[in-house]
C-alpha cells in the first residue's frame, strides 16, 4: 500500500496486555511524536479485530499496518514471506501460567490421557509452543509432541469458565494474564508452571509487527509510533494505577479497577518494547521443523529500531 | 326396475345442515337449511346452478366440513370426521396423487385396507381400470393424463373399495358421451350388484334422472333446497322416451325459472 | 382429524363474528405459554446444573439484559448489528432475485448458479476471511460481503426450486398473455412460488444472523460503536457468561418479533389469504 | 343463420401435425398427422372420446408443444411460442391466478396489454364477469369458488380480451344446464359482433353443433382425423329439433362405431 | 419461450431415440463448461491479486490438493468429518420428522415447534459451546449435538412449509381413505412436499458442512485423527492457504457430487418423474 505518510492503522486486540495500545490512543502519543518528527496531520485508525489468522490476514491484504498478536504467528508470517514481515516492539513481558483444577497435577508427568489441556489454538499459539517446549524439558528433545493427544482447542474466556465450573474434561489450561489470574482466585485451582520457568526468565510473548515495506515507505510515521510505544510502555511502568483506569475507560471494561491494578503491578509483569526470550521460539520453531527460516539472531526479524536494545 | 331393499333403513341422514365458509369479512353462508335422508341402496342427485352449495354439502358428508348447524348422521351417529367408509370422488382433477402411478392409485385404497392379498389387490385394480378404458396407461403418472384420463382413474379408485357410500362430485363432467354413457351403466349394475349407496353431483338432468333414485334440487346463494323427487322408477330403458324428456324438462323449469327472485342476472 | 384438516374445519366454528378475535388471541395465549414453559425448563435446568459461569437461570439472564439494555448500551448495539445486517439482507436478496431471473431465461445461466450455489453454500465463512480482507479491507464492506454470502446461495436456491415448482397452468397462462422475461418472472413466477420464497426469507433470516454474530469478531470495529458480535465478544472475555446469553437472547427476541409479526403477517395478507398454504 | 365473412381467408393451419410427449420408455405419440384450416371468423370443434389428443392439438395451436412433425400456422408463419393473439381458456381448475381477485384475474390481461385506462379495464371486467354470473364475488380469491365459478372467471378472463382467436378446452364442462345455454349463446353472439375465430372443445355433441361452424373428429391412440364436416347451417334455432337430432346420432356414430379396431374396449 | 415452458417444449424436441442420452450428455458438457469456466476466473483474479498467501490460485491449489491426497491424509480426514456429518445429518433428519409430525397432530407442538425454530434458527453454534461443553463434554456428542442445532431448524422450517403447501385435495383424499397420524404423514404429506423437503435437505447438508468445518476446531480433536476442519484450521494457522484452500476445494468436491448425482437422481426418480417439479 503506497500510502502518503501520515496514515496508520494498528489492530489491537483484548486485555490489558495491550495496554500500550490503550494509552498510546488515550494521549494521542503517535500524534504528539509525529510532530515532533515534523508530521503534522498524522492519522490514527484502530481496528478490533481478534485471532491471530484474521490480523495476519488483515496485515498482509493491506488493510492495517500495524499488527499485533502472539510470537508464534508473527514467526510462521515472518516464514512464509521470506521475512518481510518484521517486529516493532514487544508488548510486555508477562508470564503465561499452566493452571489446573486437578489437585493431583504437579508436574506434566502427572497428565493422564482424560486430562485435557486448553489452548487457544493448539499447535500455533504461543501457549501451545510453550507447552512443547515444556514437554520437551520434562520428557527430554524429540518429546515435544508428547502431550499433544491432551490438548484442545478453546478460547481463553470457554477454557476459564469451564476450569472455574470444574465439570468438564477440561482440568488444566495455559491461560493469559488476565484469565490466569481470575482462575487462581479460585481456591480449587493452582498453578503447574510458568512460561518464565521454562524459558529461564521473563519472556515477552506478544508482538507489534509490520511489513518491511511499509516501514520503508514510511520512515517518519513508523519512528513516530515506535516511540510512542516507547513513551507509553515508561508512562505505564511510572504510573500504574492511572495505566489501570485508562484500560476501564477506553475498553469500558467492567473489571473490577483494584483487579486491574493488581494486573499490571504484578511483579512478573513489565511493560518494555525490548523484546525477552524471543529468539528461544524462532529457534525451537526452527528445530521442530515448523518455521523453515533460520534466524541467527533476534534482530534477523526485528526492526533495527530495536537493535541497540539488549533484547533476546 | 331397480333391485331396492325394501326395508331399507336410513344410512345417513343430512339434518338442517347450515355450512359457512369464513372469509374476512366474517362467514359466508354457503348452504342454509337443507335436510334429506337417503337409505341402503339409494342412490340420490343433487341438482342446481353452479356455486350453489353441492360441493360443500358432499365435503360435509364426507366429514371434511363442521356444520355451522344442522347434523349429519351416518346410521343415527353424528359424523366426526372423514373415513373410508364414505368415498369420495372429488370433482377437481388433482384428486390423483401425483406420486403414484395410475396403478398405485387404484391400489391405494385397498392397500390401505389390507384385507386382500397384494395379487387380489392388483388384480381387482387392473380390471376396474380396463372397465374405464385405462389398461393402457397402467404404469403412467398422473401429470401424464388427460383431464378425462385423471377422472376416470379416481372413478376406478372408489369403485375398488366396496364402500358402503360413494359420493361423487360431477365424476362424469369431463367425459365423451360414449365412455359416459358407458360409465353411468356399469355404476348402476355395481350399485346392483352390491347395493352401495351413493350421494351424486352432477349438472346434466338427464344423467341425474337415470343415475339417481331421488334427486334433490338446490337454489343458489346460500345453497337451499327447492324440493325433492323420486326417479326410482327411471332407467336406461328409458332413455330417448318422451316421459324421461317431459320430467328432464320439468326439473329444468323448477331449477332454473321458478326462482327468479333468487337467482343473480346472467346476462346485464 | 381437527387438526389436519384444519382449515376447513375451523370454518364453520360456532364462534361466528368473534372467531378472528378468538383464534388471534388465542394463538398469542399460546405462544406466550409455549414462552413461559421455555423459560421454565431453560431455569430449571440451569439450576440442576449450577454453573452459573458456563450456563446462566433465566433469571440471571433477565437481570442481565435489563442491566445492559439500561447501562451499556445493548439496545444501540443491537441496532448497530441490525442495520448492517438489514443491508446485507436486502443486497443478498435482491441479488438473487437478479441471478435467479437470469437463469430463468437461460439454461447456461441456471447450471452456473446452480453449480456456484452448490459449490459455495457449504463454504464456511472463515472461507471467504482473506479474499474478502484482499478485496474490501475492514469493516463494513467485508462484513457484507460474508453476509451475502451466508445469505446469497440458500436464498437463491430457495427461489429456484420455488420457481421449478410453479404449477404447469399458471406458467402456461402467464406466457399465453404474453408475458417473459422479467415480466413473467415478476408477475408470475415470484407470486406464484411466494410461499417457497417466504421460506427462503425466514431461512436467510436465521443465516445472516448467525453468520453476522460471529463475523463482527473478525471483521471487527474501528471504534467503540461494535454491534451486538462485539458485545458478545466482550463479555465472554471478560467472563460476564450471563451477559453473553443476555446478547445472544437479544438476537432471540429480534428473531420472534420478526418471525412472529412480519413474517406472519406477510403470510397472512398472501399466502395464506390465497389459500397457497394452510 | 351465422354471419360469416364470404371470403374469409386462412387465419390458422394445422399442417399434418403430429406431436409426441417424452417418457421414460421413450415418446408416446399423442396425436397423428392430424390437418385443419381454420378460416377468419369461423369455429372449429374438436370432438373425440377422452384421451384422444383434443388438449394437446389446442395447447400446440397456443404455441406450448412443439411439433414433432408437421407444422402450426398462423397468417401463414410458423408458430413460433405463446402469444396473446391467441388466448386460450385452460381445461384445468387451477388456471386462475391464486394470488389475484377474480376482478384482478380478469383486468389481467387488460392491464397487459395497456391499451385502455384503469377506468375502462374495470368496466369491462365487471360488466363480462357479470356476465357470467360472478358479480357477487368480485373480489373473493380463487381458492373460494367452486369449481363452475373458477371456470366461468376464466372465460371471462378470455373473453375481454378481443384476441383474433379464442382456443377454449371444455370450458362449459363444469356448469349447470342454464349457465352453459346461456353463455353458449353469449359466445356465439359475441363471436357475431367481434368476429373471433375459434377452436373448442366439448365433449357435448350437441353444444359442438350449435357452436360451431365445422366439426373436426378425431380417433384416439393416437389422434387422428376421422372426418371434418360442415355445422355452419345449424344454430340456437334448430334446438330439439329432429335434423339437429339426425346430425347428433350420426356424429356420435361416426365417433364410437366406426373404429371399433382402435378404440379401447371399454367393458372387460 | 423455449426455455421457460421448457418442460412441454422439449416433449418433441427431433432427436426421438437418443434424446435422454443427448441431454444427459449436454447436461454433463454444460457443468464441465461452467466449472473450466469458474476455474478460468479464480486463476485470473488470483493471478491479477498476486497474493499467494492471501489467495492462491486455482493451479496452486490443484497442486496442494494433489500433495494433501497423496501425503497428508486428505481423504482420511475427509472421511473422518464426512462420517460425523453423516451422523448429525440423519440424526436431525429424522428428529425433524418426528418433531414436525408430532407439530401435525396438536397445535400446542405445532406453536412450540414454530417459536423453538425461531429461537434457535438464528443462535450462532458458539452460543451452544459452553452449555454443550456441558453436558456432553468434548469430542463426537458435543460435535453432533452442534451439528444437529445447524441442521434440524432449518430443515424442519422446510418441512412445515412444505406440509403446509401440500394440496387441499390431495390432503382431502388421505383422510378419505382413513389416514391419520403418521400414518397420513408418511403417505401422503411427505410425498406431497417432497419439492419442499428435498430443498430442505439440501440446505440442511450445505450447513452441515458450514457448521462442520468450524466446530471441528472446538470440539473435534483431541488427538491426531482430525477431520477436515481440523486439517483446514492447523494449515490456516501456519499461513498455508493453499492447502485450506484444497480443503475447502474437498468441501467443494463433496458438495458437487453429493448434490449433482445423488440429489439429482433423486429429484429425477421423485418429484420430475411424478411432474411436481420441472
Ligand atoms: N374454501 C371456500 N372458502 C370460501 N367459500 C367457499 C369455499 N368453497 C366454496 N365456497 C363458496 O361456497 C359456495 C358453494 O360452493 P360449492 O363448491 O359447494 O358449489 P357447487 O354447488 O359445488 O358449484 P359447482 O357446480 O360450480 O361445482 C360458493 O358460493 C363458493 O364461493
Ligand atoms: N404431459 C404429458 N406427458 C405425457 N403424456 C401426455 C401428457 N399430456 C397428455 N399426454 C397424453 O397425450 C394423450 C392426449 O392427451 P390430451 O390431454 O390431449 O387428451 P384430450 O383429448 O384432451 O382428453 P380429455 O378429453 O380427457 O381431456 C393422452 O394419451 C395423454 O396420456
Ligand atoms: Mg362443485
Ligand atoms: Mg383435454
Amino acid at each position: 500500500t503506497a500510502q502518503a505518510e501520515g496514515l496508520i492503522r494498528i489492530s489491537q486486540q483484548f486485555g490489558t496486555l495491550y495496554l500500550p495500545l490503550h494509552v498510546i490512543r488515550d494521549q494521542n502519543l503517535i500524534e504528539k511524536h509525529a510532530k515532533v518528527l515534523g508530521l503534522n496531520d498524522v492519522k490514527v485508525e484502530w481496528a478490533q479485530l481478534s485471532g491471530g489468522d484474521a490480523i495476519n490476514a488483515a496485515l498482509l491484504s493491506g488493510s492495517i499496518d500495524i499488527a499485533a498478536a502472539g510470537i508464534g504467528p508473527f514467526l510462521t508470517l515472518w516464514d512464509r514471506t521470506q521475512g518481510s514481515v518484521k517486529i516493532v516492539a514487544g508488548l510486555a513481558n508477562q508470564p503465561n501460567y499452566l493452571v489446573t483444577n486437578n489437585p493431583n497435577i504437579k508436574t506434566l508427568k502427572d497428565f493422564k490421557p482424560t486430562d485435557k489441556i486448553a489452548l487457544p489454538a493448539v499447535g500455533v499459539s504461543v501457549q501451545a509452543r510453550i507447552l512443547q517446549m515444556a514437554a520437551e524439558k520434562e520428557f527430554g528433545p524429540g518429546n515435544q509432541n508428547k502431550l499433544d493427544n491432551n490438548t484442545v482447542t478453546l478460547a481463553h474466556p470457554d477454557a476459564t469458565a469451564a476450569l472455574l465450573s470444574g465439570s468438564t474434561e477440561i482440568t488444566a489450561h495455559l491461560s493469559n494474564t488476565p484469565f490466569q489470574e481470575q482462575a487462581l482466585k479460585d481456591p480449587k485451582i493452582h498453578k503447574v508452571f510458568s512460561s518464565y520457568d521454562i524459558l529461564g526468565g521473563a519472556v515477552t510473548p506478544t508482538y507489534l509487527y509490520a511489513t518491511t515495506k511499509w516501514q520503508a515507505e514510511n520512515p517518519k510515521t513508523f519512528q513516530a509510533f515506535f516511540d510512542a510505544v516507547k513513551e507509553a510502555s515508561a508512562w505505564i511502568e511510572a504510573n500504574k494505577k492511572a495505566a489501570a483506569e485508562t484500560y476501564i475507560r477506553v475498553e469500558k471494561s467492567k473489571l473490577e479497577p483494584a483487579f486491574v491494578q493488581s494486573l499490571i503491578e504484578s511483579p512478573d509483569s513489565k511493560f518494555t518494547v525490548v523484546p525477552a526470550k524471543s529468539f528461544a521460539f524462532a529457534d525451537f520453531l526452527y528445530r521442530t521443523g515448523a518455521i523453515k527460516r533460520k534466524a541467527e539472531s533476534w534482530k534477523d526479524y526485528t526492526f533495527d529500531t530495536l537493535h541497540a536494545e539488549s533484547g533476546s | 326396475m331397480l333391485a331396492r331393499d325394501p326395508v331399507a333403513s336410513t344410512v345417513f341422514e343430512v339434518d338442517r345442515l347450515t355450512l359457512d365458509y369464513p372469509s374476512a369479512k366474517g362467514p359466508v353462508r354457503a348452504v342454509e337449511d337443507v335436510s334429506f335422508e337417503v337409505a341402503g341402496g339409494e342412490r340420490l342427485v343433487l341438482l342446481g346452478p353452479s356455486g350453489c352449495g353441492k360441493s360443500s354439502i358432499l365435503k360435509a358428508v364426507a366429514g371434511f366440513l363442521k356444520p355451522a348447524s344442522g347434523a349429519i348422521r351416518m346410521h343415527g351417529q353424528p359424523v366426526r370426521g372423514p373415513g373410508p367408509d364414505r368415498i369420495v370422488v372429488f370433482q377437481e382433477f388433482d384428486q390423483l396423487l401425483p406420486w403414484k402411478t395410475v396403478r398405485q392409485n387404484v391400489e391405494f385404497p385397498l392397500r390401505l385396507a389390507g384385507r386382500l392379498s397384494r395379487a387380489e389387490v392388483r388384480e381387482r385394480a387392473d380390471s376396474a381400470l380396463r372397465k374405464v378404458g385405462l389398461a393402457r396407461v397402467l404404469d403412467s403418472f398422473p401429470h401424464t393424463l388427460s383431464g378425462g384420463m385423471k377422472q376416470r382413474a379416481a372413478i376406478a379408485r372408489a369403485l375398488v373399495t366396496d364402500a358402503d357410500v360413494l359420493l361423487m362430485d360431477e365424476p362424469f363432467a369431463a367425459l365423451d358421451a360414449m365412455t359416459r354413457s358407458q360409465l353411468q351403466r356399469d355404476l348402476l349394475e355395481l350399485a346392483e350388484e352390491i347395493g352401495f349407496t351413493l350421494l351424486f353431483v352432477t349438472h346434466s338432468i338427464e344423467e341425474a334422472i337415470l343415475i339417481g333414485t331421488r334427486l334433490h334440487l338446490l337454489s343458489p346463494h346460500p345453497g337451499r333446497t327447492i324440493t325433492s323427487l323420486s326417479t326410482a322408477e327411471f332407467g336406461y330403458a328409458d332413455l330417448g322416451s318422451r316421459r324421461l324428456e317431459t320430467l328432464s324438462r320439468e326439473v329444468h323449469d323448477i331449477l332454473f325459472s321458478r326462482q327468479p327472485a333468487q337467482e343473480e342476472a346472467l346476462h346485464g | 382429524m381437527a387438526e389436519v384438516s384444519g382449515r376447513i374445519l375451523q370454518a364453520a366454528a360456532p364462534e361466528r363474528s368473534t372467531w378472528i378475535d378468538w383464534l388471534r388471541g388465542s394463538a398469542l395465549v399460546r405462544k406466550v405459554l409455549v414462552l413461559v414453559l421455555l423459560a421454565a425448563v431453560w431455569e430449571a435446568a440451569a439450576r440442576f446444573s449450577a454453573q452459573p459461569i458456563l450456563f446462566p437461570s433465566f433469571l440471571e439472564t433477565a437481570r442481565a439484559f435489563i442491566e445492559a439494555l439500561l447501562k451499556e448500551n445493548l439496545l444501540s448495539a443491537s441496532w448497530t448489528s441490525l442495520s448492517v445486517l438489514i443491508k446485507g439482507y436486502v443486497i443478498a436478496i435482491a441479488g438473487a432475485f437478479v441471478f435467479v431471473s437470469l437463469a430463468m431465461a437461460s439454461r447456461f445461466v441456471r447450471e452456473l448458479l446452480q453449480t456456484l450455489i452448490s459449490m459455495f453454500n457449504p463454504l464456511p465463512a472463515i472461507a471467504l476471511l482473506p479474499v474478502a480482507m484482499l478485496w474490501f479491507g475492514l469493516g463494513e464492506t467485508s462484513l457484507l460481503v460474508v453476509l451475502v454470502h451466508a445469505v446469497l446461495w440458500p436464498f437463491a436456491l430457495a427461489t429456484l426450486s420455488g420457481f421449478d415448482g410453479v404449477p404447469e397452468t399458471q406458467r402456461l397462462v402467464g406466457r399465453n398473455y404474453g408475458l417473459r422475461g422479467p415480466a413473467y418472472v415478476v408477475r408470475i413466477l415470484i407470486p406464484a412460488a411466494l410461499p417457497s420464497i417466504l421460506y427462503g426469507m425466514k431461512i436467510a433470516w436465521a443465516f445472516a444472523w448467525r453468520t453476522l454474530i460471529a463475523a463482527e469478531l473478525v471483521f471487527g470495529v474501528s471504534s467503540s460503536n461494535g454491534g451486538l458480535g462485539w458485545f458478545i465478544f466482550r463479555n465472554r472475555n471478560e467472563l460476564f457468561t450471563d451477559k453473553v446469553f443476555a446478547g445472544l437472547a437479544m438476537v432471540i427476541i429480534i428473531g420472534l418479533v420478526v418471525e412472529g409479526i412480519l413474517f406472519r403477517i406477510v403470510e397472512t395478507v398472501t399466502v395464506r389469504r390465497w389459500g397457497m398454504q394452510r
